[in-house]
């Protein structure tokens, strides 16, 4: 193409082609989403309280730096809590597991109880 | 000894000065007060500058290649980044982390208005054309109206590496000085009437809204336009990157420790490009002309649109949003608010702005993707 | 002007699209569902997905190497880092400086378990051979069973460059996937009586025994096995800045900053490598089938000889913290917990696992080495 | 079967080591201990030793190139900024951004004792004439008198890379001794009656002064010495990244991200140049030696011209405070104020001896221009 | 050059030199500066205290993680309030509000909005 | 090597032999570091304290950021009155302050007094 009005032709009507599938797919959002939204607050409901016990006692750990066999106590009564009062099967606990440690953003291999051991390092 | 000693003199730098490189030191000390004391853009203004003062220090080979054995200049090697196309698309990937797309998310119809600002890009390609620039250092001349800095730089990486300099300094210094340049045009293309339309305030946006849409956006914009993938791809990542929820390290990342060293590394290299030789002539102050024209195209364009919006939607759109739709972010965005806010101090229209100008971006990313397929 | 826009439509990806982009799409699309809902490794599943992703969207030259004098793609120079042996290993140093080793000085006699988990990866070399593969595709496989990221990308980045695609998400999909396929091999091969034993608090381990650890077994694995030396060294000298504690500014940034933009580069590029054309073909899902064998392989490894320790030592060792030996840090850990929990809510398995599942790490490089000195 | 074996077990370290390579390990071993638990500049020695201990572990192939279609070793990649002289300015630029200069455009006389301080370079570079090396030797070893790790490496690295490993090792050895070696040599060439004087309180420095020094020195510097362009304007931007107060985030990641990662990066692969091969020969003793002589030089150089300064002032300059001219900083400006507090507790020298120490970097740095200006 | 003693004598010179001219400057700084200061103080006498309110608003923001709500009418006041109290020119306006900006290490694209909506996220 | 057992037999083999010596060694940890305590204990013995002193210090400083004078005066008393209370060789002493400065993570050239300066700087 060597025709500088056919390039600007061609990109002005790229542009606004483009921008306007993302409209028709945005105006499809709000409809879309919350019939998602519904589904999804049954499944994860009882979710946010583990994980906002365990973030308080993290921040508690980070904050405070208690000694470590306090934390370590307190880990073993939660998960011993959480496994004895859900009663629940295996997957769907590990999975919460799971979820707490990616939440909050401790990543790759270093587990609560790793920072715990090293928050009270001497 | 005396040889010895005027030897020695010989390889200092005062000798081996030229005129240009006395200008380009000063036009660099005048860049750092704009960036210090102006405070325009300094985070890239400064690098720019400085690699620009150290470019145009004479004899001291930092910008050279390896020869005869000898190892390169240091940013002849942080050059590489800029030249390969990679740093760009990787500080896409940090603004992508840091940018707050819900806004746009809320009232998609904004779109238009930062698809319509990118006339900003093509009117000044076709002015670049008259004015004798041949092909692709038009596509790069017009780039500078996207109004984005990364953008501008990777294309003309790719189309004409010897305009970076001016071209880079051109983009970032009328970014800085969208404050003085737009107002005047939104004040000249609408009337007080418009000026004082509130706008309904936007709904709230899901979590899955924002995770989808990277997603989606990176999928469509990628199909439709090949050339656009690394810069609307990187940038789509590092927004993931931010929604999801479950990256926050990764997106801790890309928006400061990446981000910044890259910007260092960008901006230093960037400003090496504007040696006296290559950026003391006519061309230069046909570009930053071209420059000046191309944000007030964009501005104009976007509050045409925006007008347009009003007459169709009956008065629900305030036309000044449209300027946003430039990029700039998120100075355009406060200049729409500031603009409006004059006219009636109670409207708001910050949040309103906020749509177009992240679809800006969008926007000049796939008219760049546009002119790299045509014109690369 | 016909012809003129038929040209350019002819340029989208529309066209040029393949069923095989589509299905990767869509496999990329659950790869982000899994990282981001179900929160499978996200950290490394996420950038993975997208790399496949922005790879199979047809014609944008993200991956392609430079040609004719135009520079390659974005992911063509990421992918450098990858093909070098270059990112693997300096994220095993951000990983070792995440690394508490405290737990195996504490109790040597946890390495035996790392070492039996990895079966894991020798039972399927052997399957892998008898299914028709040639060796070091045998290789790359098997280190699957390793259950350890950066050793599986690096050994196969030498020995079969093409695999790295369907190993690197397997590995990352079974990892995820631990606390669903531990269980109930673990259950199947160990009595009530055996997941019930509590085991006797660890002693306290001191700030030089942390500090010469990381010396001496670089020292002694380097010996031993010089092509272990990149991945074992540089996790061993990552751990050092850690519990030097005069080292703390390196530490942190190798756990943080450099571990973090190494991660999203390599998972970028290694995603990329799924391309259709590599992926979609029976290999793939051979591979997909080893990888799930290989899990169970090591686990199964694992408790048995935790089985062996617990008659050895009379009853003081639970075979559960046998299953950890995989690697895998920190699930496998957890689930020897969580397994053990179930069975007396008040047996804290935890800490014990955690000597095995760190002995995994080094067990798996070691393994490495083993298969680059007689494969590569 | 046996062949088999002996075979795997020939490619072992064990066989292949030889009695060099164990006495390097065992000096790798020493230098972790002094960077460890003595805590000598422990930033750079851990790495450096680490290095040193990876490259001497025999078989490894850790720093070959590439060759026969194989890739190179890790640190064969990593060492390619050192050689490309990459690595040392950036350094400097996140020492730049942690350098305050008040102190020494409150009092800019200071400057005249780290320029007397670069004896310990000039001197040193005649007695390694005299004892047989050659001239890009001399120059190599008379700059570890600028007692600065970068700049040592940096000239070393395009004057005789082969050397880098003991000019390295001394360089950061010797910094982190600086108060062992200052004293002796301060007390005997000072009186008491000087080594009691109280220096006035330093002005207050404003902004504006901070923000214009290092553009300004970049250009003097520049003009008069280009070849010390890059350590010189590297270390600027950092300070001006750091002073000028809108760029805080590029400070911050040249202060934290960007200089720990390339610290490890030049550790390791300096310390791997110290291979048995090359380090065990006579020349390491003797620049082991020279460099010790060197930095007593240096301390002698700032003391005596500080005794003429205090003579020239009539007893306002305490000449202790020359001493610090050799850079080290902030060693050697807390060695002044330790020996001035044992004459009198109430004398407080250290801000007064801040001044000559970062002078010294900057004295260091052109000296190294001169090297590379004359030798390269 | 290969003479030793030359290359020695060149050395120190030009350190000596080089750190001489620096020293010619640097004396100039106090005149130089303290002329500019004066100046300086009567341009920018009305910025701090804006600079000063919307800082404590950013961390407040930041620490308390109050409702976005509350926030946004806190710019939306203050923003109202600086227009209409300083009734000037817009570029002068502008200017400080880009100042503001740039001060809090906002950097980048992210603006004072962006961050307040994104803290306080549910 | 070309049999897929023998690989897999060496490789097995190696893997135990390599975390057999580990064990080996590890085993030994327990004598050997508890001997070592000892002396160091004596060693060490007076540092602590310097070191407890300096830190909350900068901590002092980091938190509050209180005026330079009074920081620059703390480090004055601080440096004379360990100078004058321990009246010791210097060696010793200097290398309790290296010892300080790296405990802290300062790290590089900035040394505390930098930082304070930096921190009060208006
Ligand atoms: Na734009
Ligand atoms: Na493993
Ligand atoms: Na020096």
């Amino acid at each position: 193409m060597t025709n500088p009005w056919m390039i600007m032709l061609v990109g002005v009507i790229t542009v606004f082609v483009a921008l306007f599938l993302i409209i028709l797919f945005l105006l499809g959002f709000p409809k879309f989403f919350s019939a998602l939204k519904k589904k999804e607050h049954k499944k994860l409901a009882p979710l946010p309280e583990i994980v906002e016990v365990t973030k308080k006692k993290a921040q508690a750990g980070l904050l405070s730096q208690s000694p470590a066999e306090d934390d370590e106590e307190l880990i073993a009564v939660l998960t011993a809590a959480v496994a004895a009062a859900r009663g629940s099967e295996l997957g769907s606990f590990a999975i919460a597991q799971v979820k707490q440690a990616a939440a909050e953003g401790c990543g790759f291999n270093t587990p609560v109880w790793g920072r715990v051991e090293r928050l009270s390092r001497k | 000894m005396e040889a010895f000693f005027s030897h020695f003199i010989s390889s200092t730098g005062f000798i081996a000065m030229t005129w240009g490189q006395l200008i380009m030191l000063t036009v660099s000390c005048i860049l750092l007060y704009l960036g210090i004391v102006k405070e325009y853009e300094p985070l890239l203004l400064v690098p720019i500058a400085f690699g620009m003062l150290l470019a145009n220090l004479p004899a001291s080979g930092i910008t050279d290649g390896p020869k005869d054995g000898l190892v390169g200049g240091l940013i002849y090697y942080l050059y590489q980044g800029v030249k390969l196309g990679i740093y760009p698309p990787l500080i896409f990937l940090g603004i992508g982390a840091m940018t707050d797309f819900g806004p746009l998310i809320a009232n998609p119809w904004s779109l238009l208005l930062g698809a319509a600002a990118q006339l900003g890009i093509f009117i000044p390609f076709i002015a670049a054309y008259y004015m004798g620039f041949d092909l692709k250092s038009c596509g790069s001349i017009g780039i500078i109206g996207g109004a984005d800095g990364p953008t501008a730089i990777y294309v003309t990486s790719r189309l004409k590496p010897e305009l970076l300099g001016p071209i880079a300094i051109a983009a970032y210094s009328y970014m800085a000085l969208v404050p003085l340049i737009q107002p005047p045009i939104m004040k000249a293309l609408t009337t007080k009437k418009e000026r004082l339309v509130k706008m309904a305030q936007l709904r709230e946006v899901s979590k899955a809204e924002r995770v989808v849409f990277p997603i989606f956006v990176t999928i469509l914009i990628g199909l439709l336009l090949p050339a656009a993938v690394p810069l609307v791809g990187a940038l789509m990542l590092g927004n993931l990157f931010r929604e999801s929820g479950v990256t926050e390290r990764l997106s801790d990342t890309a928006q400061h420790a990446l981000i910044n060293t890259l910007t260092i590394f960008l901006g230093v290299s960037v400003g090496s490009t504007a040696s006296a030789a290559r950026f003391l002539n006519p061309q230069t102050l046909m570009i930053i002309g071209l420059g000046l024209f191309a944000f007030s195209c964009g501005t104009a364009g976007g509050v045409i649109f925006g007008k347009i919006m009003y007459w169709i939607t009956k008065g629900k759109v305030n036309p000044l949003i449209g300027s946003a739709g430039v990029s700039a972010v998120p100075m355009a965005a406060r200049v729409s608010q500031v603009v409006g806010s004059k006219e009636d101090p109670t409207n708001f229209l910050l949040m309103h702005a906020m749509g177009p100008n992240v679809a800006g971006v969008i926007g000049s990313a796939v008219a760049a993707g546009v002119l790299l397929t045509v014109l690369e």
